[in-house]
């Protein structure tokens, strides 16, 4: 591995704020250049989110590739990467998704050393809770899945569960709460400082980070593509990765790819900031309801997609009657607080719920998308694993099944059971 | 809460409906082999603009209705019968 | 009278007297008041603590755009933290106290935070607290956790209800100032169906301050009650606007009395679906950055005029009003008319028409000043020219302009241009079909804003065909053109100047998050924190950004806002979920035996949308007692259950064969006439979907039956092919699950049970896999006979209605052999011994083939995921394939969900275990499994290992059917 | 619990739509209702549910011959599928009915745009059901599947609760 080429004066320390907090904080740089478009790069990564920022940032600390631009429509970090709900797990059924994530989650436990920067991972457990005997033996099969596979998991009892989280109501006539699988790993990380983590390490190894840099077009020569067209001009690569979440069908389809993917809503919400309440990330198989609290105070929230296609980024109020009706049903206690805002992410959903990172038909294009509302957690292992497949143009084992041809041939990774109805995904 | 325009029970609340996806994929002849059919059930368009769409009314005329909505603005400008089908889409 | 209440004037009553109580001190207001007004009467200054460095913090505003005001409100179960006290309407009891301060309001030790400020500026969390590793969940963050947050939540359940509403109108509008009021009346007039929302709980917006509208105030209420069609709804906060003109709001019914009357809700929410919206939402007033603009007696000028005008409230002793535009003027001679003495107002232009009527009322007008430090009852003046001047006061008022209130209008899609005379955003074109009207869109002055609301709503009118004809109706006057305001988003100095009081951002902040390349609005948003406060950033969201155009070089118009979200002001969760919790969360669906089951001690388990008896335990009897007691009986003798969640679907025309051959993997047009057939449905993907049987009644007639689980989506399934793809069928599809109930009776003793029971059919000639009609006492019944079991049984459908007649005579046939009823514990304990299929083993991922019904697929002809099925895959022998297990020991139990593997401590599964049971044939616990070539593995031995449980035990592999694999029980 | 009615779905089979109505005319003098309304004599109510479906409400003491004739009547015509079991019909009427409709169902059923005559195929209480304006005092027929049948009971009743309504569980007439 390329030693790191990072000016010891921009390291982040406690020391350095409280010198900088001296002399008023002028001595801190730009946390990622604006640089101007080159005429070349060997890498091109459409896609300035979490994992377009990662993938550079495997590319140029992992392969030495630092020729390499991200080039973004608008500002870094404002589409998925800015608005999930921040929770890092890796308790997955299926073996194929169990490793990837995992392997992400390892990635998280050392991404603060490995940027400089604080993205606060949080590694307080995260809580499934089932509701009915069958919900338990599948909640079992999972976590028996999680721990052949040498991954944490607890089963934990409807005693254990109340003792834990006291302000659950157990006893709902429909969704008794008979117990969870505890991740203990599992957590919340902060979502822009993974953004603002990724792009000023990427930035500081000589990637450029090109933002207001809309791509118009993927250019190709016979069945090899050379570069984007951009607002910014045409810059040339020798290879292009896609990692657009929300848009990837769109990018896609400039290079001629149809996919199996459609793109959904989801929203999220945060409730005023109170003292702590909730510790973990608790997830409940009644009507899907997930919550957690950030450092901040406010309760984090979501839940099910609206379920038709949309590109709006503006949810609707069904979803919202529905998901305040499962938090008040679980937790009582939320009745009173408020919810302050929601927003709305555009989720790229495939027809089995799980990602493509892989090469395509054409020579040189890689895809990195799909993730339909899991890909947050994945983001250090969609930059690492993606960046592997562009270096070494062949997928690492971890993402070796996340193929497009998959579909064609039988081998789905359904973790729900859902089939190709992506709006139940 | 979306409006649909059943062409048969009139604008009513998306809660009746299941939205069921992309309603100009064809199901293939029985013989037109695997590409056919995994083009019907997986390759979507996935537009970011107009797009027609199932809404299946199953607490209403329990029809499967195709219609015409925008993916941006949630805009909805037809709506037809499950057999019938819709002016030209245009983007 | 409290030390600061005026004698006369304003909305309060002062003839009664309000007790309350703030952090524990009782204090008096008046109906009316809101809690501000009335600690404010009472002469509070100091109400709260920031969030970050705990500076002590007065009262801003006076409505919801409070940042700093916030209180625990309530107590116990009705605690409410983070309560604007300026949105809470006082009643007698009120109960409040201050929030995130140690040991006290007064003496906070957290207040150290603002010693660190400048190290504990934007961002600084993201630039430490890495080293060790390890210290981040154990130290630094439960610090950092308990210093955020402001109030405390409670743990306890809400003990108030809440509920929904829909309403449906042609003109909506949202707001009830003098634009609101001409907009709702003129359309309510002209025929339209009107609804007149207002947040506040009185009507009028600002006219509420101007005792010379007083009278027309009045008059337009009184008019706008009195047309049928028009709908006044007060304390209706509009949170959201949504698509196909849809907006949410939330009445706050029971908020202003300590406990909500026995029959009303504490709160209402509402949707209105409106053909036209006019949001007449009005402006709201913005800060000026400045070293202390926010000590406690720093107010909003508006709002200072709100409190001597509406509340009869001098907020302070002696003012200083600050201003860069005219609007503070109405401020500054209400303090000096209120009897405040020596008010000053420091405007920062160089002059203004208004100054002389000012100054005959005593105010010191002063032009071209800014204030450039407030500190302890202190003001410092300063001119361009670096002259300064301290004035003592302990209320400094301040207007650095008006925003108009574009946030729904926004959230509607419209997209929002630049208004350089205000230097605000206004609305610009709309999406949706709504406008916006008075200062909502920057219209200035009272008469203005009426005439405006006036066209707005007829207009409205008008675009749905209403109106024609002149409608004319007294409006106050014009007020005439007022000066230009001067921009002024800062007063530089050293030392903290905010732009989010609650949050703590300061103009510093900004300039440090551009000077890091967080330029982007968005970016400075989110690394600042600045409007992620509970008030949005309603007051100093526009100075934000001001800055940091200043910091880009840039106009403000090109800086921009952050986009605008739901909720307007925050909403509380029990009110979205509108009554629809607990017990009420989901439909409850019962069978017509349900009470039958409850009146016999049915232990009734939730599934899916239904109840259904789990188990019948009789006294002293486990569950497992009860279970063991109800399977034996059935394999020994006779049993009955309730089967009629099964879905029911009625087949009917001449092409129904033909859609069921299409759809199930197996073939039904050879299926005579009064007969029955156990099929399988694929999705088109080759997954299996569903199982059942389909009976043919007549050449044109069949029924099916589906899973309880998947009795809707089967029906869906089949219109979407009947209706879609093969729209030339002439099939007839209708569910009939809830017109017949359908009761299992199985066993051996099940046909002479039966045969006492049902008249016209002769059971002994009647067959397996038939269906037949008679009846019992005139009810038609319809016989199947078939079996879930695995034991000699039938099922008899009756029209519901009659079930519990039916049931109970089958009962008592059967009494003298012992007939036991059983529910689904028993029902799936038998399933497993004969190996049946279930939900858990058609879960989504298997298909026909490894479920071991592969051989029913019919050889030709077109079905449902007939292609897909034979991608190689899907059709790789070597896949997980249904299989019975039993453990070699066979005093150990089994677990579903266990995996299968070659030996303990394996990391690669060979599969797991879907369905187990304690086996009453057997005397074992016994499973179904999943299981890498199973059949071939068949005989051999396996570990079934539950980490989680921490056990492994051996296992024996065996075909799945572990009761009777020939079937000969069934055709006895 | 219900209030006694004869129901029958009938749903014409292909192209047999003028059969339907010719045969429905000749038993009953009814014309078949177009989408969103029904026709009624008082004693017999056909509404419209679904394209080519109506379900006709009979008195309750008709019995059961009623559907077998109407079986055979209507042979190669339209399948007929007796509901009178599966369904059951619910009475709300009274000066709020109107507000206790706000509160479970999202159809405008004001007078302008939802008189008597009308009907829906909607979802009341999140249970979907038929909604038939009797008359405009206002009266509504509401039909729903049985088995929810207690859940819309208790709905209703909770939607009514404000209005200090007397709930009549005998003969399911909510009364407002």
């Amino acid at each position: 591995m390329p030693a790191r080429i990072e000016p010891i004066a921009d390291r982040y320390s406690a020391w350095r704020l409280l010198k900088e907090g001296i002399s008023g904080n002028r001595g801190w740089k730009q946390a990622w250049r604006k640089p101007e478009p080159k005429a070349r790069y060997d890498v091109v990564i459409i896609g300035g989110g979490g994992h377009g920022l990662a993938t550079a940032h495997y590319l140029a600390n992992v392969h030495g590739i630092t020729n390499v631009a991200v080039v973004q429509k608008g500002p870094i970090g404002l589409g998925n990467g800015g608005r999930n709900t921040t929770i890092v797990r890796s308790n997955y059924l299926l073996p194929s998704n169990t490793r990837f994530y995992e392997y992400s989650l390892k990635l998280w436990e050392g991404l603060e050393q490995d940027l400089n920067y604080n993205v606060m991972v949080s590694q307080r457990g995260q809580l499934s809770l089932f509701h009915s005997d069958s919900e338990r033996d599948a909640a079992v099969r999972r976590g028996n899945s999680m721990r052949i596979q040498g991954v944490d998991a607890v089963l934990v009892d409807g005693e254990a569960v109340r003792a834990m989280l006291p302000f659950l109501a157990m006893d709902n006539p429909m969704f008794p709460i008979l117990g969870g699988l505890l991740q203990p790993r599992g957590g919340t990380a902060r979502h822009d400082a993974v953004i603002w983590g990724f792009a000023r390490a990427a930035d500081r190894r000589g990637v450029d980070i090109l933002e207001h840099c809309e791509v118009t077009g993927i250019r190709r020569d016979g069945g090899r593509v050379v570069g984007v067209e951009t607002t910014r001009g045409f810059i040339g690569a020798r290879k292009v990765g896609i990692a657009v979440a929300g848009n990837t069908s769109r990018v896609a389809a400039m290079a001629g790819l149809r996919l199996p993917v459609e793109s959904h809503l989801l929203q999220a919400f945060v409730s005023e900031a109170i003292k702590p309440l909730i510790n973990c990330v608790i997830s409940f198989g009644a009507g899907h309801f997930y919550i957690s609290q950030t450092d901040r105070g406010g309760l984090i929230f979501g839940g099910d997609l609206d379920g038709y296609n949309s590109y709006s980024q503006r949810g609707n109020l069904p979803l919202v009657e529905r998901l305040m009706g499962v938090g008040v049903s679980m937790i009582p206690a939320l009745s009173r607080l408020r919810v302050l805002r929601q927003w709305a992410g555009i989720a790229d959903m495939t027809m089995d719920g799980s990602p493509f990172i892989c090469r395509t038909l054409i020579e040189g294009l890689y895809l990195n998308g799909g993730w339909c509302y899991g890909g947050f957690k994945a983001t250090p292992a969609s930059g690492w694993c993606f960046a592997y497949t562009i270096a070494k143009d062949e997928p690492h084992p971890f993402n070796a099944d996340l193929t497009i041809d998959r579909f064609l041939e039988g081998r789905m990774i359904d973790e729900r059971g859902a089939g190709p109805n992506p709006w139940a995904q | 809460m979306l409006l649909i325009p059943c062409p048969y029970c009139g604008a009513r609340p998306q809660d009746e409906f299941h939205y069921r996806g992309d309603a100009t994929v064809k199901r293939p002849a029985p013989d037109a082999g695997l590409q056919a059919l995994y083009d019907f059930v997986y390759t979507r368009t996935n537009p970011r603009g107009w797009h027609l769409e199932w809404w299946h009314h199953y607490a209403g005329c329990r029809q499967w209705v195709k219609v015409e909505r925008n993916t941006l603005t949630h805009e909805i400008r037809t709506a037809v019968g499950p057999a019938e089908d819709t002016p030209q889409l245009s983007a | 009278m409290s030390v600061h209440r005026l004698s006369q004037g304003g909305h309060i009553n002062r003839s009664q007297r309000l007790t309350f109580h703030f952090d524990g001190r009782r204090f008096f207001g008046h109906p009316g008041d809101t809690l501000a007004s009335a600690l404010l009467a009472s002469g509070v200054r100091l109400v709260g603590r920031s969030f970050k460095y705990h500076r002590p913090r007065g009262i801003m505003t006076a409505g919801p755009d409070e940042p700093s005001a916030l209180v625990e409100l309530r107590e116990r179960s009705r605690t409410e933290p983070n309560t604007k006290m300026t949105d809470v309407e006082l009643y007698e009891g009120l109960q409040a106290w201050s929030q995130n301060r140690w040991p006290s309001l007064k003496f906070d030790l957290m207040a150290v935070n603002g010693l660190a400020g400048n190290i504990i500026s934007a961002g600084f969390y993201y630039k430490t607290f890495m080293w060790p590793a390890s210290f981040w969940e154990k130290l630094y963050e439960p610090l950092i956790r308990h210093a955020a947050g402001l109030g405390r939540a409670t743990c306890l359940p809400d003990p108030d209800h809440y509920e929904a509403v829909h309403a449906h109108c042609d003109v909506l509008v949202v707001g009830s100032g003098p634009a609101g009021l001409a907009a709702a009346r003129v359309a309510g007039e002209v025929g339209a169906r009107v609804i007149l929302c207002e947040r506040d709980f009185l009507i009028g917006g600002g006219l509420l301050l101007d005792p010379a509208q007083e009278s027309w105030r009045k008059e337009m209420i009184a008019t706008l009650q009195g047309i049928r069609d028009v709908q006044i709804l007060p304390r209706t906060n509009i949170f959201g606007y949504y698509d196909h003109n849809l907006l949410g709001g939330v009445e706050q019914v029971g908020d202003h009395v300590a406990e909500p009357h026995p029959h009303e809700v504490r709160q209402r929410y509402r949707t209105f679906r409106a053909g036209q919206v006019v949001l007449a939402t009005g402006a709201s007033e913005r800060l000026i950055a400045f070293r202390g603009n926010d000590r406690p007696g720093v107010m909003m000028a508006g709002a200072a005029l709100t409190y001597v005008r509406r509340f009869g409230v001098a907020p302070g002793k002696r003012a200083v009003v600050f201003t860069n535009n005219d609007s503070a003027y109405a401020t500054a001679l209400a303090l000096a008319e209120a009897g405040l003495d020596g008010v000053v107002l420091a405007d920062f232009r160089r002059e203004n028409r208004l100054a002389a009527e000012l100054r005959a009322h005593g105010v010191d007008v002063r032009f071209g000043i800014e204030v450039s430090d407030f500190g302890k009852d202190r003001v410092t003046l300063r001119t361009p020219s670096g002259g300064g001047d301290n004035v003592a006061a302990d209320l400094l008022c301040i207007s650095g302009g008006w925003n108009p209130n574009v946030h729904l209008a926004s959230q509607s899609g419209a997209r929002l241009s630049w208004d350089a005379t205000l230097s605000s955003f206004v609305p610009g074109a709309p999406v949706q079909a709504e406008r916006s009207a008075g200062a909502a869109r920057g219209i200035v002055g009272i008469g203005e804003a009426a005439r405006d609301g006036l066209a707005a709503g007829l207009a409205a009118a008008n675009a749905l065909g209403l109106g024609g004809g002149d409608i004319d109706f007294p409006l106050p006057a014009p007020e005439g053109p007022c000066a230009p305001l001067e921009p002024l988003w800062e007063v530089k100095s050293s030392g903290k100047a905010f732009v989010d009081l609650q949050h703590d951002v300061t103009v510093n902040d900004i300039r440090l998050a551009h000077r890091e390349g967080f330029s982007h609005i968005e970016h400075a948003k989110r690394y600042t924190t600045h409007n992620m406060a509970t008030d949005q950033g309603k007051l100093g969201g526009l100075v934000g950004a001001a800055i940091l155009a200043e910091a880009r070089g840039e106009t403000l118009e090109k800086v921009g806002l952050p986009t605008f979200r739901p909720y307007t002001k925050p909403v509380a969760i029990g009110a979205l979920a509108g009554g629809t919790t607990g017990e009420r969360f989901q439909p409850i669906r019962r069978t017509a035996l349900h009470g039958w089951h409850l009146r016999h001690g049915a232990v009734m388990r939730p599934m899916g949308a239904w109840l259904r008896p789990s188990y019948y335990p009789k006294a002293e009897e486990t569950a497992w007692d009860s279970v063991s007691r109800e399977a034996r009986g059935v394999r020994q003798s006779v049993g009955i259950c309730d089967m009629s969640t099964l879905g029911k679907i009625d087949l009917q025309g001449p092409d129904a064969a033909t859609l069921l051959d299409r759809l199930y993997i197996n073939s039904f047009s050879t299926l005579a006439v009064g007969q029955c057939r156990y099929g399988l449905m694929l999705r088109e993907d080759g997954i299996a979907f569903d199982d059942g049987t389909a009976s043919r009644l007549r050449e044109d007639h069949f029924l099916i039956t589906t899973t309880t689980a998947n009795a809707a989506p089967v029906l869906e399934h089949m219109e979407f092919y009947a209706q879609t793809v093969w729209p030339e069928l002439d099939v007839q599809l209708c569910s009939v699950t809830d017109q017949w109930a359908q009761i299992a009776v199985a066993g051996p003793r099940s046909r002479v049970t039966l045969a006492k029971v049902v008249e016209g059919l002769d059971l002994w000639a009647f067959r397996f896999l038939s269906v037949g009609e008679g009846h019992m006492a005139g009810i038609p019944l319809r016989v199947f006979r078939i079996s879930f079991s695995g034991e000699l049984a039938y099922e008899v459908a009756v029209p519901s209605r009659h079930a519990e007649i039916v049931w109970r005579a089958i009962l008592a046939a059967g009494q003298e052999f012992g007939i036991v009823p059983y529910g689904l514990e028993t029902m799936d304990l038998m399933r497993i011994e004969k190996g049946h299929l279930a939900a858990s083993e058609l879960n989504g991922q298997a298909t026909a083939a490894d479920l071991g019904v592969g051989r029913m697929m019919k050889k030709t002809g077109d079905f449902v995921g007939r292609v897909l099925s034979a991608r190689p895959a899907l059709a790789d022998p070597g896949r997980p394939r249904l299989v019975g297990i039993r453990p070699i020991d066979s005093g150990k139990r089994l677990r579903g969900g266990a995996h299968l593997v070659s030996k303990p401590g394996s990391g690669r599964s060979l599969g797991w275990i879907t369905s187990v049971t304690r086996s009453i044939e057997l005397g074992q616990w016994i499973g179904l499994a999943m299981l890498e070539n199973g059949e071939a593995m068949s005989g051999k031995t396996v570990h079934a290992v539950s980490p989680l449980h921490d056990e492994a035990i051996e296992v024996v592999v065996s075909s799945p059917h572990h009761v009777d694999p020939e079937n000969v029980r069934v055709r006895n | 619990m219900q209030r006694p009615a004869t129901l029958v779905q009938l749903t014409a089979r292909r192209g047999q739509q003028p059969a339907l109505a010719a045969a429905i005319w000749q038993r009953l003098q009814l014309n078949l209702p177009q989408p969103g309304h029904s026709t009624s004599d008082g004693a017999y109510t056909l509404i419209w549910i679904q394209p080519g479906g109506w379900l006709l409400q009979a008195p309750a003491d008709i019995g059961n011959a009623f559907s077998v004739q109407l079986k055979s009547a209507l042979a190669g015509i339209a399948a007929v599928v007796d509901q009178s079991h599966g369904k059951c019909v619910l009475q709300v009427s009274g000066l709020s009915t109107l507000e206790v409709f706000a509160r479970c169902c999202r159809l405008d059923l004001h007078p302008r745009v939802f008189d008597a005559g009308r009907c829906a195929v909607t979802l009341v209480a999140r249970v979907s059901c038929v909604l038939r304006q009797v008359d405009a005092t206002p009266c509504f027929d509401l039909i729903v599947a049985s088995t929810f049948e207690m859940w819309l009971l208790e709905e209703l009743q909770e939607a009514s609760h404000a209005f200090g309504s007397r709930f009549i569980p005998a003969n399911a007439v909510v009364g407002m």
